[in-house]
C-alpha cells in the first residue's frame, strides 16, 4: 500500500449536513417595530436618554451610552438613498432573473437607517440622495425585514 | 507594555483553488512540520497553542475539538480564537507577557473548498431579524460599502480596478499564489458584474491552504534558532457590528487598531516609518480604503497614490508584494497569515525573486470581512 | 452592592407564544452543506472498508497502531511509517442503550452505540459504532451486553458497500447469538 | 505579571427560551456586571466575549453579531472557543488580557441563546463527530456522554443512585439561585426512575436548555486601588486540550482536568488543593460530571468524588467538606452553554465576597474554584479566585 495518494481515483470525499433549521425571536426592540410596522405601516426609531440620538432600526440599548432605550418615535415618510447596489447573483449563486437594486435609506435626524430593494426606478437612474419612500410588502403572516422596500418619493 | 516578542518560525502550505488530495489534518501537519522546522525546535518547546477556526466555514460544531493531534500539542493548553490572525497573534503578545508561555504556536487553515455553498453560509452572518430575511447574496455589503467609498473620496471604479490587476500581477512571482494572473483593469472592469460596481474579478476569490507560526517572547527566543522578526505593534479593534449605523466608506476599524499598534511601535509618520504593507484586499477598494485608515496615504488619495505606483513593487511603499487576497486567495480569517508570512520572508530577505530591496519594516492589516467591522494591525521588522 | 442583584432581567416565553404570534420570529433553513476532503489517511480507510478490510497505522518510534488511521503520529510528531490491516473483531469499552434520535425525538427500538477496542491495536484503543443483534428493549441489551463482551464486525454484502464507515453494519457479540 | 481583580459582576435570568435577541441577553448581563462594579462602558478598556458554538444561536461569526450588545464597539475585543469549556476559560482570557499590561480593565461577556436551533438544539450538535467515520452513524450528543459515564461506572463500581445524588444536592441548590430554571425538590428515586434517554443518562441527569447571558468586570491592581474596598483576585487559571482521537482514550479519568488544574493550582501557588479551596463549582452538564471533575481536580481520589458524595462532603452546608456547585449548577440553575460556565466562576466571585444570599455556604472560605470541560470531552479549563489576603 502506498503512503500518498498518487491517482486522482483514489481522491475522496465525504457529503455532511447540518440538519437543522433556525427561528429566531424579535427582540425586545423588534417586537416593537415589527408589530408598528404591520399595524402602522410605518417606521419606528428608539430615542436615547442620554445622547438623544434616535436609532434605526430601534434598539433595547444605545451601542455607545450603552443605556436602555424604552421611548420610540415615528420615522420621517421620506427618506434619501446613502449608498446603494445593484445586485446580480443570488444567494445560491445562480444569476438573479432581473437585477435588484438594494438602497440603503437614511431619514432626516435619524442615526441609522434602514436597507431595502428598490422598485419603480431603473437600475442605471438610481442615485446617492434620490429621495424615496416606504413601499410596504403588506398580507404576510408575519411582519418580516423582507416586507420592507423601497419607491422613489 | 513592551515585551520583546518575535515570530521565530514559520510553515505553510501553498494556496489553492481546491485541495482534494490532503484533509485539512495533513494539510496543517504539513505546515507545522515546516514551522517547527523553521523555528529549530520540537512540539516539546511549546507552551501554548493558539488556532484559528469558525464552525460554519469549517462544517465542524466545536472546530476547537480537531486542533490538537496534527500539530503534536495533544494535553497541551490549545484555544481557538474565533477572530483573524492578528487577533491570534495578539493573543500569543498577551500569553507571552502573562508569565504563562514562553514559546506559543498558531495556525490557521482553510478549506473552502469544501463548502457547498459558501454564499449562503456567509448570509448566517448577517443579523437574522433585519437583515438577513431579505435573502440577499452576503455581497451586496461589499457592493453597498464600495459605492460609498467611492462618491466620498472621488475615487473612480477604473482606478479600484487597478488594484486587482496590481495583485494578481505580483502573484505571478509567488509561487504560493492560488490566482496569479495578468489582467489589465478593463477585463477587471469588464468581468461578471456580482454587486455593482463589485465585479467578478474585483473579488477575491476562495482558496485552501494552511499557515503555523511559532512565537516566542525572549525566554522562549533563547531556545529557538530562527530567525527572529520582531513583533514591534499590534493593535485590534471593532467598530459597531450594526451595518445600520456604521460609517459606509472608512475602515474605522482600522483607524482604531492602527493608532493601537503605532502607539506600541512609537511610529508617528507612518508612511514614512514603514518599508511595505500587507494590506487586506478582499475586494479591491478595501485596500485603498486600508491604506487611508493606516495613514499610508492621505483620505480620499489612495488611488492617486496607486496611480503614480507608490504601492507597486519598485515603488516608494510596496503594498501587497505577496498578491494579496485578490492574487493569493482569499482564506477569510487566516488571510492575515498569509500577510505574516509575506512579512516574515521579506524582512529576513527570504523572498526569492520578489524580495523588496527595503524590507526592514512592515506592516499587515486585517480584515474579518462582511458582514464585520473588525480588523488588526501589525508592525513587524527584523533586528 | 452587599449581595449579588436578584432582579434579573431576561424575558422567559412559551413555546405556545411563538406558535400563535405573541412573541414574533422568523424562521431561517441554512444550507449547511458539506463535502469533506478524505485526504490520504482516511481515503485509504474508507477504501479498506469497501474492500472489507479494516486498516490502523503503526508508528515505528512509539510502536503504536491506531485507529481510525492517520498519516502522522500525534504523540511522536512525525509521519508513521505502515498500514497494518486488523481483524475485524474486538472488545466492548463502553456502551450504552439510546431512546432518542439525532434531533432528539423518541425511538421505540434503541440503538446501541459503543466504543469498541479493535483486537491489534497498541496499545488497545477504540473506534464509535453500534451494536446490533442484541435485543430490542433495555433489558434485552443488558442482558447480552457486557463493558468487556469480545465482538465481531457484521459487514455489508461487497457489493452494497461504498467506502464508508457503514459498511460495517453493526458489531455483535462474537459467534452470534 | 499584573493582579487581577474582580470588580463586578451580572447575570440575566436562565430561561428555556428568551424573547430577548443574543444581542440584547449580552446587554442586560454586561450592564448588570457594569452596575454591580459601580462604571461605565467608558472605564472599559478592552471586551472578551465566550459563546458556544454558532450551531446554537444559528450566527455565523456569531461573536460579531453579539458585540455591540457586549459593550464592544470601537473597542479592542476578542471571542474565544473552546467548546463547552469556554464560559470558565473567559475568566483566564479576561485575566490575560489586564495581567499582559495591555490593558486596565476587561468586560468579560458570556452569552448562548440555544432555542434558536429547531427542531431541537440537541440536533446541532451532531456535526461535533468526525464527519468520516462517527457522523455517518446517526450520532447524537447523548451518545458519548452515556459512553463516559458507563464507564466511569464499570471502573469504578459506581451505582446509579449515588451519581443521581448530584442532581438531587444542585437541583436544591438552585431553589435558592434568582437566575435558576430548572431547580427544585428531587428524591434519588425520581432521578432514576426518570426517562431513560441514552443508558445510563436517564432525562433529570441531564442539564437542560436554555438560553442566557452572564458578564463579570476584571481590573488590575492599581485601578481596583484606586476604586477601593476589599476585592476578589484571580490567583490563578489553566486549561488544556487532549487528542481529538477520543475513542483511543481511558474514558474513566479525565486527565485534561488534571492537567489544567495543576496549571492553575502553581500558578496560585497552591500545593495541597483538598486543603487550600474552600469552595468548587465543577462542571456539571450531567450528573457524573461533578464528580468525573472532582476527581480530575485532584479533590478526591479516582473513583473516590461518589463516596464523598454520599458523606456529605460536597454539600453546601458542610463545615469540614468542600461545597460543590453551591450556585446549583448546570443541573439547576441551567445550562446557556459559555453563560453557563460564567455564572459559575461568578459564584466564586459571589461566595469569596460574601454575596451569595441565601447560598452563602456556611465554612469560611478565602479562595475557590470553577472548572469546565468541553469539546469532545477533551477540554479542562480552571479558574481560581482568592480574597484579598
Amino acid at each position: 500500500m502506498r503512503e500518498y495518494l498518487t491517482q486522482t481515483a483514489q481522491l475522496r470525499q465525504v457529503p455532511s449536513e447540518w440538519g437543522v433549521y433556525y427561528r429566531y425571536t424579535y427582540g425586545v426592540a423588534g417586537e416593537r417595530f415589527f408589530r408598528e410596522l404591520r399595524d402602522h405601516g410605518h417606521l419606528v426609531a428608539s430615542v436615547c436618554p442620554k445622547c438623544g440620538r434616535r436609532f434605526l432600526p430601534p434598539s433595547l440599548y444605545c451601542e455607545d451610552c450603552f443605556v436602555e432605550m424604552t421611548e420610540y418615535q415615528p420615522v420621517p415618510g421620506v427618506g434619501t438613498v446613502q449608498t446603494f447596489t445593484v445586485l446580480h447573483e443570488s444567494l445560491d449563486e445562480s444569476p438573479l432573473p432581473e437585477p435588484l437594486v438594494v438602497a440603503f435609506v437614511q431619514f432626516e435626524g435619524v442615526h441609522g437607517g434602514l436597507l431595502g430593494t428598490l422598485r419603480g426606478v431603473r437600475p442605471d437612474q438610481v442615485r446617492i440622495g434620490l429621495p424615496v419612500k416606504l413601499a410596504l410588502r403588506t398580507g404576510q403572516p408575519t411582519p418580516s425585514a423582507a416586507d420592507i422596500g423601497w419607491v422613489p418619493a | 507594555m513592551s515585551g520583546e516578542v518575535a515570530i521565530v518560525g514559520a510553515g505553510y502550505t501553498p494556496l489553492r483553488a481546491v485541495s482534494p488530495g490532503q484533509s485539512f489534518r495533513e494539510m496543517v501537519f504539513e505546515a507545522a512540520v515546516r514551522a517547527y522546522e523553521d523555528a529549530g525546535i520540537t512540539p516539546r518547546e511549546i507552551d501554548s497553542v493558539i488556532a484559528l477556526g469558525e464552525d460554519y466555514r469549517e462544517g465542524t460544531c466545536i472546530t476547537d475539538e480537531y486542533v490538537p493531534d496534527q500539530l503534536g500539542a495533544v494535553q497541551k493548553p490549545v484555544q481557538t480564537v474565533t477572530g483573524d490572525g492578528l487577533q491570534a497573534l495578539a493573543t500569543a503578545w498577551m500569553l507571552l507577557n502573562s508569565g504563562v508561555a514562553d514559546i506559543v504556536l498558531l495556525e490557521g487553515h482553510s478549506k473552502a473548498s469544501n463548502m457547498l455553498h459558501p454564499a449562503q453560509i456567509e448570509a448566517m452572518a448577517l443579523d437574522p431579524v433585519f437583515v438577513r430575511p431579505h435573502a440577499w447574496h452576503p455581497l451586496f455589503l461589499g457592493g453597498l460599502e464600495m459605492r460609498r467609498y467611492l462618491q466620498d473620496t472621488g475615487t473612480t471604479t477604473a482606478q479600484a480596478a487597478r488594484v486587482a490587476a496590481k495583485n494578481k500581477r505580483n502573484a505571478l512571482r509567488n509561487p504560493l499564489a492560488a490566482y496569479p494572473a495578468r489582467v489589465t483593469p478593463e477585463q477587471v472592469l469588464a468581468s461578471r458584474p456580482i454587486a455593482e460596481p463589485l465585479t467578478e474579478l474585483a473579488v477575491a476569490p476562495p482558496a485552501d491552504g494552511a499557515f503555523v507560526f511559532i512565537v516566542a517572547n525572549a525566554a522562549g527566543q533563547k531556545r529557538c534558532t530562527g530567525r527572529p522578526v520582531m513583533v514591534d505593534g499590534i493593535g485590534w479593534s471593532s467598530d459597531t457590528c450594526n451595518i445600520h449605523t456604521r460609517d459606509w466608506s472608512r475602515a474605522a476599524y482600522a483607524e482604531q487598531a492602527a493608532a493601537r499598534a503605532y502607539r506600541m511601535a512609537g511610529i508617528t509618520r507612518p508612511a514614512e516609518e514603514v518599508d511595505f504593507a500587507e494590506v487586506n484586499d478582499a475586494y479591491t477598494y478595501k485596500e485603498l480604503q486600508h491604506l487611508e485608515a493606516l495613514g499610508l496615504a492621505p483620505r480620499g488619495q489612495g488611488a492617486a497614490l496607486a496611480d503614480q505606483g507608490l504601492f507597486d513593487p519598485d515603488g516608494r511603499l510596496p503594498v501587497n508584494v505577496s498578491g494579496g487576497c485578490l492574487g493569493c486567495g482569499n482564506l477569510h480569517d487566516v488571510s492575515a497569515f498569509c500577510s505574516l508570512y509575506e512579512v516574515v520572508l521579506q524582512v529576513r530577505g527570504q523572498a526569492g525573486e520578489r524580495q523588496l530591496p527595503r524590507a526592514k519594516r512592515g506592516l499587515v492589516c486585517s480584515w474579518r470581512g462582511v458582514p464585520t467591522a473588525t480588523g488588526g494591525v501589525a508592525i513587524l521588522s527584523g533586528r | 452592592m452587599s449581595t449579588m442583584n436578584t432582579e434579573l432581567r431576561g424575558t422567559s416565553l412559551r413555546e405556545d407564544d411563538l406558535r400563535t404570534g405573541r412573541a414574533l420570529a422568523t424562521e431561517w433553513i441554512p444550507k449547511t452543506v458539506y463535502r469533506f476532503d478524505a485526504g490520504i489517511a482516511i481515503g485509504q480507510f474508507l477504501a479498506g472498508l469497501k474492500a472489507g478490510r479494516l486498516l490502523g497505522r503503526k508508528c515505528h518510534a512509539c510502536g503504536r497502531i491506531v485507529i481510525p488511521p492517520r498519516m502522522f503520529c500525534e504523540l511522536c510528531f512525525r509521519r508513521n511509517d505502515e498500514w497494518v490491516e486488523l481483524k475485524s473483531t474486538g472488545r466492548v469499552n463502553t456502551f450504552s442503550v439510546s431512546f432518542v434520535n439525532t434531533d432528539a425525538s423518541r425511538r421505540q427500538t434503541p440503538q446501541v452505540p459503543a466504543v469498541i477496542d479493535i483486537d491489534g491495536t497498541q496499545p488497545s484503543m477504540g473506534i464509535l459504532h453500534v451494536l446490533g443483534e442484541v435485543g430490542d428493549t433495555l433489558e434485552a441489551v443488558l442482558r447480552n451486553v457486557q463493558i468487556g463482551t469480545p465482538v465481531e464486525a457484521v459487514w455489508k454484502p461487497a457489493e452494497q458497500r461504498e467506502g464508508a464507515i457503514t459498511d460495517i453494519l453493526y458489531f455483535r457479540p462474537m459467534g452470534g447469538r | 505579571m499584573n493582579r487581577v481583580a474582580v470588580l463586578g459582576a451580572g447575570l440575566t435570568r436562565f430561561v428555556r427560551r428568551a424573547l430577548e435577541t443574543g444581542r440584547e441577553l449580552c446587554w442586560e448581563a454586561a450592564t448588570a456586571a457594569l452596575q454591580d462594579a459601580d462604571l461605565t462602558l467608558a472605564d472599559i478598556d478592552c471586551v472578551v466575549l465566550g459563546s458556544a458554538p454558532d450551531a446554537f444561536d444559528g450566527v455565523h461569526m456569531k461573536g460579531e453579531y453579539l458585540l455591540d450588545g457586549a459593550g464592544a464597539k470601537g473597542k479592542p475585543y476578542m471571542r474565544i472557543f473552546v467548546g463547552g469549556g469556554t464560559g470558565v476559560f473567559m475568566v483566564p482570557v479576561g485575566w490575560w488580557h489586564v495581567a499582559s499590561g495591555a490593558f486596565r480593565t476587561c468586560l468579560v461577556v458570556a452569552e448562548e441563546k440555544m432555542s434558536s436551533t429547531q427542531p431541537h438544539p440537541q440536533a446541532a450538535f451532531n456535526a461535533i463527530y468526525d464527519p468520516f467515520t462517527e457522523r455517518p452513524l446517526g450520532v447524537n450528543l447523548l451518545w458519548i456522554f452515556s459512553l463516559e459515564m458507563h464507564r466511569y461506572m464499570k471502573t469504578y463500581g459506581i451505582p446509579l443512585e449515588t451519581i443521581a445524588q448530584v442532581a438531587v444536592k444542585n437541583k436544591r441548590n438552585a431553589k435558592d439561585h434568582p437566575a435558576s430554571q430548572v431547580a427544585g425538590d428531587f428524591t434519588v428515586d425520581e432521578i432514576v426512575n426518570s426517562e431513560v434517554m441514552t443508558y445510563p443518562v436517564t432525562r433529570l441527569m441531564v442539564s437542560p436548555v436554555t438560553d442566557g447571558a452572564a458578564a463579570l468586570v476584571l481590573a488590575n491592581e492599581e485601578f481596583a486601588r484606586r476604586k477601593g474596598g476589599k476585592h476578589v483576585w484571580v490567583e490563578g487559571v489553566g486549561w488544556n486540550l487532549d487528542t481529538s482521537y477520543w475513542t483511543n482514550r481511558d474514558l474513566a479519568y479525565p486527565q485534561y482536568v488534571e492537567n489544567a488544574a495543576r496549571m492553575a493550582y502553581k500558578m496560585a501557588g497552591i500545593t495541597d488543593p483538598r486543603k487550600e479551596i474552600h469552595v468548587a463549582e465543577p462542571y456539571d452538564p450531567f450528573a457524573y460530571k461533578e464528580l468525573h471533575h472532582l476527581e480530575g481536580l485532584l479533590l478526591a481520589d479516582k473513583g473516590q468524588a461518589p463516596r464523598r458524595l454520599e458523606e456529605g462532603f460536597w454539600d453546601r452546608d458542610t463545615l469540614t467538606g468542600i461545597p460543590a456547585s453551591p450556585s446549583g449548577g448546570l443541573l439547576g440553575v441551567g445550562n446557556p452553554i459559555a453563560a453557563a460556565g460564567l455564572m459559575k466562576a461568578i459564584e466564586i466571585y459571589y461566595q469569596l465576597s460574601g454575596k451569595a444570599g441565601a447560598r452563602q455556604i456556611r465554612r469560611s472560605a478565602q479562595r475557590g474554584l470553577a472548572q469546565a470541560w468541553g469539546d469532545l470531552m477533551q477540554v479542562g479549563t480552571v479558574m481560581i479566585m482568592g480574597v484579598e489576603r
